[in-house]
């Protein structure tokens, strides 16, 4: 079919309801740039105005406190050695926190997930259920429970797992239920046919199919949540958070600790940073194969 | 040995199979044609209980299969084994595997999820490759097979169940006339050799004809044919398929001679 | 040199609204004092204000005497003591004060040996500095985890500190009070007081095992570089509060009070001496 | 290909020694995990945890999020009887009136509580708790505390010394020290949380609100009960707002700004747009750098600069993101096709057109789906980093549960802020499908 | 007016245009065909400027193109439009917007950052489209168009820059028969109609010789073959793909009427 021989609109109907889109268009990308910039420029004034500095009084003192920690830090800079040893411990609590959080988690979400996931759901009709669990332990910030769990349950690691494991399961079993989407439910067919049960379904049919995304998923997780296992620790969840912040209160005589904990904390992150993306990538190539 | 009786699958207001009713009472290959919506892939997903059914009853060897829930459901699914048009194999996973899936209402949850299958299935899954002709392909991820292929581990997984009855669900409209051969072959094999009863849902006329003993062909939920396959006359195929006197078997027959001869009159 | 608003940082254990609610009389006095629109913020610990005051960023807060000492050792000139909150006596000091749960059967800090030890905020005066001194110069014993004590760490506020004890996730505490009154009550005025009247503790299932000497209250500051008239007017303000409205001044003062009385750099000096001497070890 | 030269035991070992590893892997993989978390076990001390665990304050919580008490204490030295609910100032009937269930006459103050329980302030320092079943129980101050109960041994539920007494039942409670007299009276909900006593709308029906006469002579009803309720003094239900307000703004700005910033470094950091190998690895470095050094550490370097307030949360977020989504911007960049850049390119566009058309609408869609979930999820972080700051509901929340007392808010802020995060998570989703599948430009 | 002088581009030790010297005097259609690799697209993208020649010069009216930098550069390829084999449209970007995308040297960049284009040049865009048969997909995006209407777009977007010279590299080679033609025919029809010079990578012969006024042949980087259409034979054609005597032109071809010729042979 060739649209030479089309008829058409006569060419000067078609000139003008384009320029008619055109101008639509230009409107209503001129009103979206200029709600944005609206939004951005009164944003930022009512956020300078209830600051207690400006940002433009404060800007010139932007490296002052990094200067006063990196210097007091220089200056012992034969301790440090002794420091990062000295809080090793606090770091290994805190990678452990995030790591029993994601493995709980990603084993929570997962549940979550299949549960959740239209044709492969153990109960149908509870589907709507599973995902509004999903939606709230999602919505949850982890310093939300891991505080009301300090109370109930008393300081230490498990509050701050608690936390972020359930926090992960929302988030996850999101993820996790995306990808069932995504997976072929043939297999799954194929194993009732034979008369296999749920869990075998699940675990034979799906999770072959899912595993490598699942992975990457969690890693990346993993990353994050070292990050809020640390943040907690600053709350009082212990761990090499609580550490910084009670060296960064205490000020200088204590920034080469901070210094430290700071040091032993990005080092980590980078590191676990850079061995999950190449993990990833590995896993993603072989995703698609 | 089965016996259905007024068998009915409704979807909504629309009734895919129909008050269907027939009885087989010796092992026997059979063949159920129609054309595309007729409710043939619904019939045998009933039969293996895939899907419940409506209204009436599937008993074998005169035990209701109709409304069996939980384990004794999965048991009778173990006893009647299923072959899909697309294999439904875990493709990620290695062709042993997926034969001895075929054992999984044997055994425990638990030894399947550590991959606990007992030495004597495993070498059992190797013979039946073996017989079909596909043991060298053993440790190879399913996906990398071709379709003929796959569809012989399909058949492997369903022989593995040691089934009585083996429901076929278009074992052949996937694949190229030479592997669909190859696949017909097998289960007509199969159901001399070990004497099981072999339900194969088939899309062309000659395949039927060719390896059924008895045809049953159904048109929108009903069986308007049962018979032999010498009884499926050109006359009674344009029934079934509610064609006009256009209709020629060529146009789908996948017998490769059948091909050859159908290009020449495309092109021609 | 003109301001165009002044900013005061509010601290105490209480929810930050509380904190709005208590100093909002306040900020409208200043407001019709100086005529520029005051501005509450309620950092979330001592270090907050500090760094305000190092920044420049608050003008007015009531510091802790060791915050004080903190901002004083970083910054001379960033901030000068203008007022005292008084206790109703006229006094102007309070204790830290030790305590463990009665059933634990430790009465003193000798039973410590072994035991968890909780300081509140590491900038606290009676939570961390002086008891942190006071204790180890007394009981010839160090501070560090594992020596004397099993363990020594911080829970992060009076107020943690006085639950963590009471549900023993702690062997014992420091936190403060004004030493007047009974125990049964938490004594008149503290963090102890307010988790009694909060129902939070039964003092029945607490007992003292430590009190320090007194320690100075922390001094309203007034950031320096302000210009002079400012500062003029503010702290004839804070000093005047309690004539002008009582029930300002108890506001302000988070409690019973007698006004705000002048206080300069000198009376902190001890303290300041005291916070050196742990920063250089 | 069939190897003829194999046997089918051959094949039948192979399969075995097959099975051999992936059962290997099969059991090895959850017995590492098992033995992982039998470590964390022991190392995190979950046995202790049943020690520490206080159900009696996950009851207090529990109680306190959907109940409030009602303090009526007598000051033992004046004589002096205050009613307050939760003890608090603005919440304090005035003098001389009394909600229903407390009868002054005179010295004489009559308690009801529930389920038939009650408890009598009489003159000379006395209070008596009538309990239904265990019987009365009196207390007098002599001037220590002295209690006479009706048996020999001392319930659990009562916790006596000669300095203080506590009383606690299902009912309510009756503390009695030398300084006062004390009884809770529990009820369900959250107290004055529309009004507090001392506004005429108090206790009015929202019908009458509606239709009913005015109330207040100066306001209309609608008007007056606005500002009453958004002022309300216990509630602070307006500054609750503006903290909610503060933390989206937190994370819209620091989003923004991240993705601002961001964009043109990604050009720099990307293979295909920087061929100059050390300006694309100090970029990279940066936004590692950045992107290592969580928001909460810059929140606490930037204090220092800014003070207090939800800029500096801003600035944090911005910073750590312009790490974050300038990562995945270059990737995005590297992965785009050459092919519409050299498009149009071969028209003789400038470099900023070509920018502009071969390159911005082929990331556009990646771009942006990942600044609305940036924005969604540091609506999160910004709750957090509030917290440190000093802005935002964040802060609300981390000091009312220092407190460990106001229980009945920490709800309410949960609640809201878990309303907060699904409503970002709702809009970043609707803007997300509206953008990315209407117009690429 | 076109004057290549010993063009040269080395990748590496690899010359993929070697040596490369002729003239082309007046407007005229010109087809270069060689097989996959001999470097005809390298040596248009060198024309265009979108490749740096290692050696030579190319020279256009005169003037030395060759070594334009900047918006000298930019301006040389405003002149000389190119169309490419995949088209290189921005698929995400409307029919109309990518027409305009020609207009970018003209107009100042600020404009156009926020698509301001003149109502004018919108109109002239639609005109060509018109033109070309495909104003009706004006609003649509680019991604939405077939594989042919998507070339018209690419060459209504060379139209628009209004240029002396219009390259296109294999134009057709993504195209099916029936687009071949329209492409080929629209290409034809401008060089006639406009009198712009066109000159066209092009993979078959058959094309080669319908529409073009002279054909050059490539080989590995050198120009093999200069002349007209008639003197291409098959004999030469042999020289320049380097095949033996068993090649058959028709295995190449992508005249409709070959094809249809060709299918018989095949099926025959
Ligand atoms: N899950 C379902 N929901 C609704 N309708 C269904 C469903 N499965 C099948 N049907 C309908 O039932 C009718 C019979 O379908 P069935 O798949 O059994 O036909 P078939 O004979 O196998 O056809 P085909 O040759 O295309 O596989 C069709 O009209 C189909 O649309
Ligand atoms: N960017 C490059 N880097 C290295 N070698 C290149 C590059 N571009 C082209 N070449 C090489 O130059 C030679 C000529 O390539 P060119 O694309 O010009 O051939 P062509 O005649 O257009 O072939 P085709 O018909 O496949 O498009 C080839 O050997 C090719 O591998
Ligand atoms: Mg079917
Ligand atoms: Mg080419």
């Amino acid at each position: 079919m060739t649209d030479m021989t089309q008829g058409g609109a006569p060419l000067a109907a078609t000139q003008d309801s384009y320029m008619a889109m055109v101008r639509q268009k230009r409107l209503y990308s001129g009103i979206a740039i200029l709600v944005f910039v609206v939004l951005l420029v009164s944003g930022f004034r009512v956020a300078n105005d209830r600051n207690a500095g400006g940002f433009f009084d404060g800007i010139h003192r932007i490296f002052d406190f990094p200067a006063d920690v990196v210097g007091e830090a220089w200056e012992k800079r034969a301790d440090l050695a002794g420091l990062l040893w000295k809080y090793l411990p606090d770091l290994i609590e805190t990678l452990n926190i995030a790591a029993v959080a994601t493995l709980l988690g990603a084993a929570l979400g997962l549940v979550l997930s299949l549960l959740s996931t239209r044709g492969m759901a153990r109960w149908p009709v509870l589907i709507p259920l599973f995902r509004r669990i999903m939606d709230v332990t999602r919505a949850l910030p982890e310093i939300v429970v891991a505080l009301v769990l300090i109370y109930m349950l008393g300081g230490g690691p498990i509050p701050a797992m608690i936390a972020i494991a359930l926090h992960t399961a929302g988030a996850l079993g999101k993820l996790y239920s995306e990808v069932n989407e995504n997976a072929d439910l043939k297999p799954v067919d194929g194993l009732t046919s034979v008369g296999a049960t749920w869990s075998q379904k699940m675990l034979l049919g799906v999770m072959p199919q899912v595993a490598p995304n699942y992975l990457s998923y969690g890693l990346l997780r993993f990353e994050i949540n070292i990050r809020a296992s640390a943040i907690l620790g600053f709350v009082g969840a212990g761990g090499i958070g609580y550490e910084l912040r009670n060296s960064m209160a205490w000020g200088p005589g204590r920034f080469d600790e901070a210094a430290a904990i700071f040091i032993l904390l990005f080092v980590t992150i980078v590191v676990v940073d850079q061995l999950s993306s190449s993990l990833r990538n590995r896993l993603s190539e072989g995703a698609k194969q | 040995m089965l016996r259905i009786e007024q068998l009915t699958k409704r979807f909504g207001a629309n009734a895919a199979v129909d008050n269907v009713s027939f009885t087989i009472d010796k092992t026997a290959m059979i063949g159920v044609i129609g054309a595309s919506g007729a409710g043939k892939s619904t019939l045998l997903r009933m039969i293996n209980r895939l899907a419940d059914a409506s209204e009436g009853t599937i008993a074998f060897q005169g035990r209701d299969v109709t409304r069996l829930t939980g384990s004794a459901r999965r048991k009778w699914q173990s006893e009647c084994a299923m072959i899909f048009q697309q294999f439904n194999l875990v493709p990620r996973m290695d062709v042993v595997s997926n034969v001895l899936h075929g054992t999984l209402n044997r055994r425990s949850t638990f030894s399947t999820l550590f991959n606990l299958y007992p030495t004597e299935d495993i070498h059992t899954a190797i013979e039946i490759l073996d017989r079909l002709g596909i043991a060298d392909h053993a440790p190879k991820r399913a996906e990398a097979l071709s379709g003929g292929q796959q569809q012989r581990v399909a058949i492997a997984r369903a022989l593995m169940q040691d089934p009585q009855i083996i429901l076929a669900d278009e074992p052949i409209a996937s694949l190229d006339p030479m592997n669909a051969q190859i696949v017909m072959d097998a289960l007509r094999r199969i159901h001399e050799e070990d004497g099981r009863m072999v339900i194969a849902n088939l899309h062309t006329l000659d395949t039927a004809r060719r390896y059924c003993d008895r045809v049953i062909g159904m048109r929108m939920g009903r069986v308007v044919f049962d018979g032999t396959p010498d009884q499926l006359t050109t006359g009674v195929a344009r029934d079934i398929y509610g064609a006009g006197a256009e209709f020629s078997e060529a146009a789908t027959s996948t017998d490769i001679n059948a091909l050859a001869e159908a290009r020449h009159a495309v092109t021609a | 040199q003109e301001i165009t608003e002044f900013r005061i940082g509010i601290l105490g254990g209480d929810n930050v609204q509380s904190r709005l609610n208590n100093y909002q009389c306040f900020a409208d006095y200043i407001a019709e004092e100086l005529n520029v629109e005051v501005k509450l913020f309620t950092p979330a610990d001592y270090n907050g204000v500090i760094q305000g005051f190092l920044g420049g960023t608050l003008d007015l807060a009531w510091f802790g005497a060791s915050s004080y000492a903190a901002l004083h050792l970083q910054d001379p000139s960033a901030g000068e003591p203008i007022a005292v909150k008084t206790n109703l006596d006229g006094s102007y000091s309070y204790h830290s004060i030790g305590f463990a749960r009665k059933d634990s059967g430790i009465t003193s800090v000798e039973g410590l040996e072994g035991k968890v030890f909780g300081f509140g905020d590491p900038n606290s005066t009676s939570g961390y500095l002086i008891p942190s001194v006071e204790i180890p110069a007394q009981y010839d014993v160090t501070m560090e985890s594992g020596d004397f004590f099993g363990e020594v760490k911080f829970t992060g506020g009076h107020e943690q500190t006085i639950v963590a004890v009471y549900n023993g996730d702690i062997d014992a505490g420091v936190t403060w009070a004004d030493g007047l009154g009974n125990w049964e009550d938490g004594y008149n005025s503290g963090a102890l007081r307010r988790a009694v009247d909060n129902g939070l503790v039964d003092m029945n299932e607490l007992v003292q095992i430590w009190q320090s000497k007194p320690i100075p209250e922390g001094p309203v500051t007034i950031r320096e570089a302000l210009p002079a008239d400012v500062k003029e007017k503010v702290t004839a303000l804070v000093l005047g509060l309690y004539e002008k409205d009582q029930e300002c001044a108890y506001n302000v003062a988070f409690g019973e009070t007698a006004g705000f009385f002048p206080i300069t750099h000198e009376a902190y000096e001890t303290i300041i001496e005291v916070r050196k001497k742990k920063i250089d070890g | 290909m069939t190897d003829a030269s194999l046997s089918m035991i051959d094949r039948q070992q192979a399969a075995q020694a097959l099975f051999k590893r992936k059962r290997l892997i099969s059991v090895a993989v959850p017995a590492v995990i098992l033995l992982y978390l039998t470590y964390i076990f022991f190392a995190f001390d979950v046995m202790g945890l049943a020690e520490r665990a206080r159900l009696d304050n996950a009851m207090t919580l529990i109680r306190d999020t959907y109940s409030y008490k009602t303090h009526v204490t007598r000051a033992n030295r004046s004589g002096e009887v205050t009613i307050a609910k939760e003890g608090e100032r603005p919440a304090t009937w005035p003098e001389g009136q009394s909600p229903d269930w407390v009868a002054i006459d005179g010295e004489t103050v009559t308690i009801d509580l529930p389920r038939g329980h009650s408890v009598l302030f009489l003159p000379d320092q006395t209070a008596v708790y009538r309990h239904p079943e265990f019987g009365d129980i009196t207390a007098k101050l002599d001037p220590s505390v002295t209690i006479d109960i009706p048996e020999d041994a001392l319930p659990e539920w009562i916790s006596y010394s000669r300095t203080r007494l506590d009383i606690r039942t299902e009912a309510g409670r009756l503390t009695m020290t030398r300084a006062k007299t004390e009884v809770f009276r529990y009820f369900f909900g959250w107290e004055l949380f529309w009004y507090t006593l001392d506004s005429p709308y108090h206790g009015t029906p929202v019908w009458t609100l509606l239709f009913g006469p005015q109330i207040d002579a100066d306001r209309s009803n609608i008007a007056g009960a606005w500002q009453d309720f958004w002022a309300n003094p216990l509630w602070h239900h307006g500054k609750v707002a503006w903290a909610i307000g503060e933390t989206i703004l937190m994370a819209f700005l620091g989003t923004m700004g991240a993705a601002l910033v961001a964009l043109p470094l990604a050009f720099l950091a990307a293979r295909s747009f920087t061929p100059v190998v050390v300006v694309r690895q100090l970029v990279r470095r940066v936004f590692d750098f950045v992107r290592g050094v969580d928001a909460l550490i810059f929140t606490i370097l930037l204090s220092r600069a800014f003070g207090p307030g939800p800029l500096t949360g801003a600035l944090a977020i911005l910073l750590t993101d312009t790490g974050s989504l300038g990562k995945l911007f270059s990737e995005a960049l590297e992965n785009v096709d050459q092919k519409q850049i050299e498009g149009v390119s071969s028209t003789g566009a400038k470099p900023l057109q070509r920018y502009r058309f071969g390159v911005i609408p082929q990331i556009t869609p990646v771009l942006l789906s990942q600044v609305l979930y940036f924005l969604e999820s540091n609506t999160r972080s910004a709750t957090i980093i509030g917290a440190i700051t000093g802005g935002g509901i964040g802060l609300m929340l981390t000091q009312a549960i220092i407190t460990q007392k106001d229980w009945e808010e920490v709800s309410y802020y949960i609640v809201l802020i878990v309303l907060m995060v699904i409503f970002m998570d709702w809009l970043s989703g609707i803007l997300r499908r509206r953008l990315i599948k209407g117009g690429g430009h």
